[in-house]
């Protein structure tokens, strides 16, 4: 049985990976299990300059979910290379940089810095932030701005970029074409959709930023869908699939869908032992339904016509 | 060692209208500092719950939380029964640094589920010999628990909002009447009832324990941050640099 | 406590209805209740002509929701004029017909053709379809083919017309806009969101269809936040909400959202007594959270500044 | 009169490898018919499961089901045990039409937990003073189960897929060796099994119970259907005009 998977500047032990926002920068989990044992690492999201994020509450629980509007807080950048990559250089577990902006220039700051770090081995790029620029637009649901942020920080970057899809838009595949027509590496999918909850008792969100990106086993089946859709229109690009994985058979179902590695988020909040628990399942799994390799099970899920 | 483990539940009883005393069973009970609290998952809800620890037994290697039903998860939990399991990450957060403070004379001063961290508090300072004061504000009569334990600490005062049981009005009425003996107070409680008191006590030295909506409970989500008095655009995380927190540290909302 | 709602051509002693395609046309579960109890019925889509709809499955469960790809199985719009509308003639309850078609022409037809009947109060016009001429572009999904349909449906339709989004767009505010522009009486909001799920074992999406209508608690914050958002771009629009609705609290929350009334649709399934369960704890759930009447409750949620 | 019931599980016990057999008490228990299935509810699961009714005591005033653990609802199902409660719709769907039928000589085809439903219909027959055969299918010896029930009824064959017990091989391999000495058959078990008798029995008179992912199991939601032989562009409900149908009357896939 073969965990392994290869993409471009990734070779992984295995396609489970903590996905960005839900791991930190690595440290706190590194208390519950041995880091080396996962596939890889996406740490939170890196912009140019400090941000504070949102004001709280910034989480609500939903059905089978959660809603979340962290807003972004990071130390920015050039901390998070000089005081937060280091520690993560004692595993052999490459590690995914994720990085957001507000404008074009910011992003590609950003992807620019990173070039200065040797503890990453590829680079996501979070489009779902709004360009203020534009007036707030989503570069990721805007297949212009889209095509033009990849395509900039592609330029920028000496590190492969797997473009990070947001869910909320009318047709997925025209944003993946557009992200990989402007030279992304991979995609990574999906981002959270956003929602709502509202206090019945203070008759407000209860989230302070009114919305927030839900998340989890609740839009696994809007996940599968998208990424089906992806690989049925682009059959060789490489994908990340993530959205309320839970277990071992979340992970073969992303994989049939057409997904090669997989991001498990929400999860770890709920079980932060979620990653090398579903590594341990992941062959008996595997084999269970007639695979001997990760790599044989990627895209299976689609209906061969004829 | 924070870890995740599945702990048997040693008696599970209603102290209060709506409140309820669990007594845990785990070898980490000795390790448990007070002011830390327990991330618990519940079946069925994606997020788990923090609940405070309010008193260990070192030698049993049992703890006790005290909870308060307020929406789904804890009506679930109040469910449970002896016997059962629960899923439990421990131990969470900072603690009450007392084995750092110089003091002879500390204030306790809790509010409805803030009432609890307090409680294994006081005991490790009278266990240091250190005089005893607990104030401690209850919405009314119904929903008073531990009073004669925090009597066994020392002295203890209670008001209740409605004025059903003790003093009517709030706890800083009562603190008003104390005068300040004390060299150090320690409150949790709702952060209203946190900023009253920082405000009142504003000369004073002392500790606050704080609430918020977490994800993780680890550190790694960024859910549950709290702005520093000193530099608005600057934050901590409540379930990893607090829930304790010096009692200027922060600013409160 | 009054429950009652007044919208166009819909006078409602409260404000729960079941949702069009999860009572069919009201004879089966009125062996379970007296449906004199609801506020309205929405009863199944009708076309122009009968419908097989898909193969089966037709549904999938997942976490907190299920998928459905019925496919529109009616036995035409005569057909239902004829034989089932007459039924509900013993009930003091407005029935309101959900129309859907392949073509404009197939819309108005079936408008024109309800015109002859008496037994209903309203249209809901459901726009989540694919639109054959357009090449499978869903007419929900575009603003243009929504306020064509829209418009041609109102002119057609004696009926006052609510529109039901998609939400599966970028934008569900252009949407809303472009179908009010068009002449829509009122918004009936969220249909379900595109989802799939693979078969571990057959490896193949389960439903038939491969893709189908996710519904159920897991889509309620989407639908909550949707609601909001309409709300806010256009403060007197009539809105029916649905999405995800199990108790009478979701029915406060989607009020406070910004609903005027709700439809219950999955729920049904899973208990065939739930509208009824809603309705009679409607009032306490009501009066706990300090509102008086259903009316006072409806945009509650939104923060007012200042 | 079709009704939502919370019923008392009376007994809950496995009666062969991941089979259960259990016994639940309502009232309607009296006028549940041969064929007709309850639909269940399980927390935690958004959609019903349908189960067939296996068995009947109108006078304790209860019914037997018998399920096999497939997925994570009928894994929740093997969990339950006596004294828990269930949330069922009942009674669902039409029945085996015996009242109508003019008959000396039945034969019963089950399939894996297609059998259950024979089993009442068996009884019901032999009441009637009908001759039963039964022939029966499962994977393995392990799988096996109401046996001795069945051969109280009449003859009963047993085929099993690896051979591990009666039988090696398909029912419809018994059925050959039978010839056919039944005025109707009755069958219930996986749709290639079903193709199979039918077209093996096409010139015999028989009704077949039909199996299909379902949402309301009442006839509202359209997920549940069959097309008609006849005219395929036309189909039937399983949860309303069936389970049963007369067996060429739909189209198996
Ligand atoms: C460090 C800390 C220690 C705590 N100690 C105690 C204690 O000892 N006893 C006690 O009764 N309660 C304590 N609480 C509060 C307790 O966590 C909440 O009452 C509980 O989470 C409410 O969950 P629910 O499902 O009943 O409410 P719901 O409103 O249904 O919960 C929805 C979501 O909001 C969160 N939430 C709601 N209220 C709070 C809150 N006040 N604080 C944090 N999250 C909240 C929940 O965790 C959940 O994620 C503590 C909170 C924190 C942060
Ligand atoms: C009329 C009828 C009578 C039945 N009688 C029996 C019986 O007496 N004993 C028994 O063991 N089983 C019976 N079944 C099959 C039983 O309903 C399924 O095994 C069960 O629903 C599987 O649920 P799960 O959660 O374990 O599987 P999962 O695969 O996890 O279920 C996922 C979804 O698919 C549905 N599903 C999966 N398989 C089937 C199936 N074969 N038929 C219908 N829905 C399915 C489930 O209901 C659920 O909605 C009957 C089915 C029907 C339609
Ligand atoms: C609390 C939280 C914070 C997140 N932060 C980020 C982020 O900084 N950058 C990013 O690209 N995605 C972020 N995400 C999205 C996740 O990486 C992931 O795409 C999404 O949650 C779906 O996966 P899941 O259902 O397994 O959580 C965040 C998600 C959560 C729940
Ligand atoms: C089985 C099923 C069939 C449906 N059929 C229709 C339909 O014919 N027309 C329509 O407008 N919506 C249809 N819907 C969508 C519902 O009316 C409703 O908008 C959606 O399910 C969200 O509400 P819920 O989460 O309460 O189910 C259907 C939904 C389900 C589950
Ligand atoms: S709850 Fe995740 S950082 Fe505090
Ligand atoms: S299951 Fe709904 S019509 Fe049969």
């Amino acid at each position: 049985m073969s965990l392994t998977v290869n993409l471009p500047g990734l070779s992984l032990k295995n396609p489970i990976m903590p996905a960005s926002g839900c791991f930190g920068f690595g440290k706190e989990y590194s208390q519950f299990y041995d880091l080396n044992q996962l596939g890889a690492i996406i740490v939170k999201a890196a912009t140019g300059e400090a941000r504070y994020g949102n004001p709280t509450p910034r989480v609500a629980e939903t059905s089978s979910g959660m809603l979340n509007a962290i807003g972004l807080q990071n130390p920015g950048v050039e901390k998070i290379i000089t005081d937060e990559l280091p520690f993560l250089r004692q595993y052999h577990t490459p590690i995914i940089a994720n990085i957001a902006g507000s404008t074009v220039e910011e992003y590609v700051k950003v992807a620019k810095t990173l070039n200065q770090s040797q503890d990453i081995a590829a680079i996501e790029l979070n489009i779902s932030c709004p360009n203020v620029k534009e007036g707030g637009v989503q570069f990721g649901t805007d297949p212009e701005l889209a095509k033009q942020v990849t395509d900039q920080v592609k330029e920028a970057s000496d590190y492969p970029v797997y473009v990070k899809l947001s869910p909320n838009v009318t047709n997925i595949t025209t944003m993946a074409k557009a992200v990989v027509g402007a030279g992304a590496d991979g995609l990574s999918m999906i981002n959270t959709l956003t929602g709502m909850q509202i206090n019945l008792k203070k008759r407000a969100p209860v989230i302070a930023n009114k919305t927030g990106g839900l998340s989890g086993p609740a839009i696994k089946p809007i996940a599968i869908r998208m990424i089906y859709e992806v690989r049925q229109a682009l059959s060789n690009v490489p994908i990340i699939g993530m959205g309320g994985i839970m277990n071992a058979e979340d992970v073969l179902e992303f994989l049939l869908a057409g997904a090669n590695a997989v991001a498990v988020g929400t999860a770890n909040f709920q079980n932060p032992n979620i990653c090398p628990e579903i590594i341990a399942e992941l062959p008996g799994i595997l084999s269970r339904y007639g695979f001997e390799s990760v790599e044989e099970a990627v895209g299976k899920g689609h209906i061969i016509h004829g | 060692m924070i870890t995740k483990q599945s702990l048997e539940i040693l008696s599970h009883i209603q102290i209060a209208e709506e409140t309820f005393e669990v007594v845990l069973r785990s070898a980490l009970s000795k390790e448990l500092k007070p002011g830390q609290f327990v991330h618990i998952a519940l079946p069925g809800h994606m997020l788990r719950r923090p609940v405070s620890i309010a008193n260990v037994d070192p030698e049993a290697e049992t703890f006790t939380m005290i909870f308060k039903i307020f929406g789904e998860g804890t009506r679930h939990l109040s469910k449970y029964q002896a016997g059962d399991k629960l899923d439990v990450i421990l131990p969470c957060g900072t603690h009450y640094p007392i084995e750092n403070l110089k003091l002879e004379h500390a204030l306790l001063v809790g509010g409805g589920i803030g009432v609890p961290p307090l409680y294994y508090l006081g005991k490790q300072l009278k266990d240091k010999g250190v005089k005893v004061t607990s104030v401690l504000g209850f919405q009314s009569a119904s929903q008073v628990f531990y009073e004669e334990k925090f009597q066994q600490l020392g002295d203890t005062f209670i008001a209740t909002n409605d004025g059903s049981y003790g003093q009517k009005g709030f706890v800083t009425d009562i603190i008003s009447e104390l005068g300040s003996p004390f060299d150090y107070y320690f409150s949790c409680g709702p952060t209203p009832m946190l900023k009253a008191v920082t405000d009142q006590l504003a000369d004073k030295k002392g500790y606050i324990s704080l609430e918020e909506r977490m994800g993780c409970g680890v550190g790694t989500c960024y859910a549950c941050v709290v702005p520093l008095k000193a530099d608005p655009t600057k934050n901590k995380k409540i379930c990893k640099d607090g829930p304790v927190f010096l009692a200027n540290e922060v600013s409160l909302a």
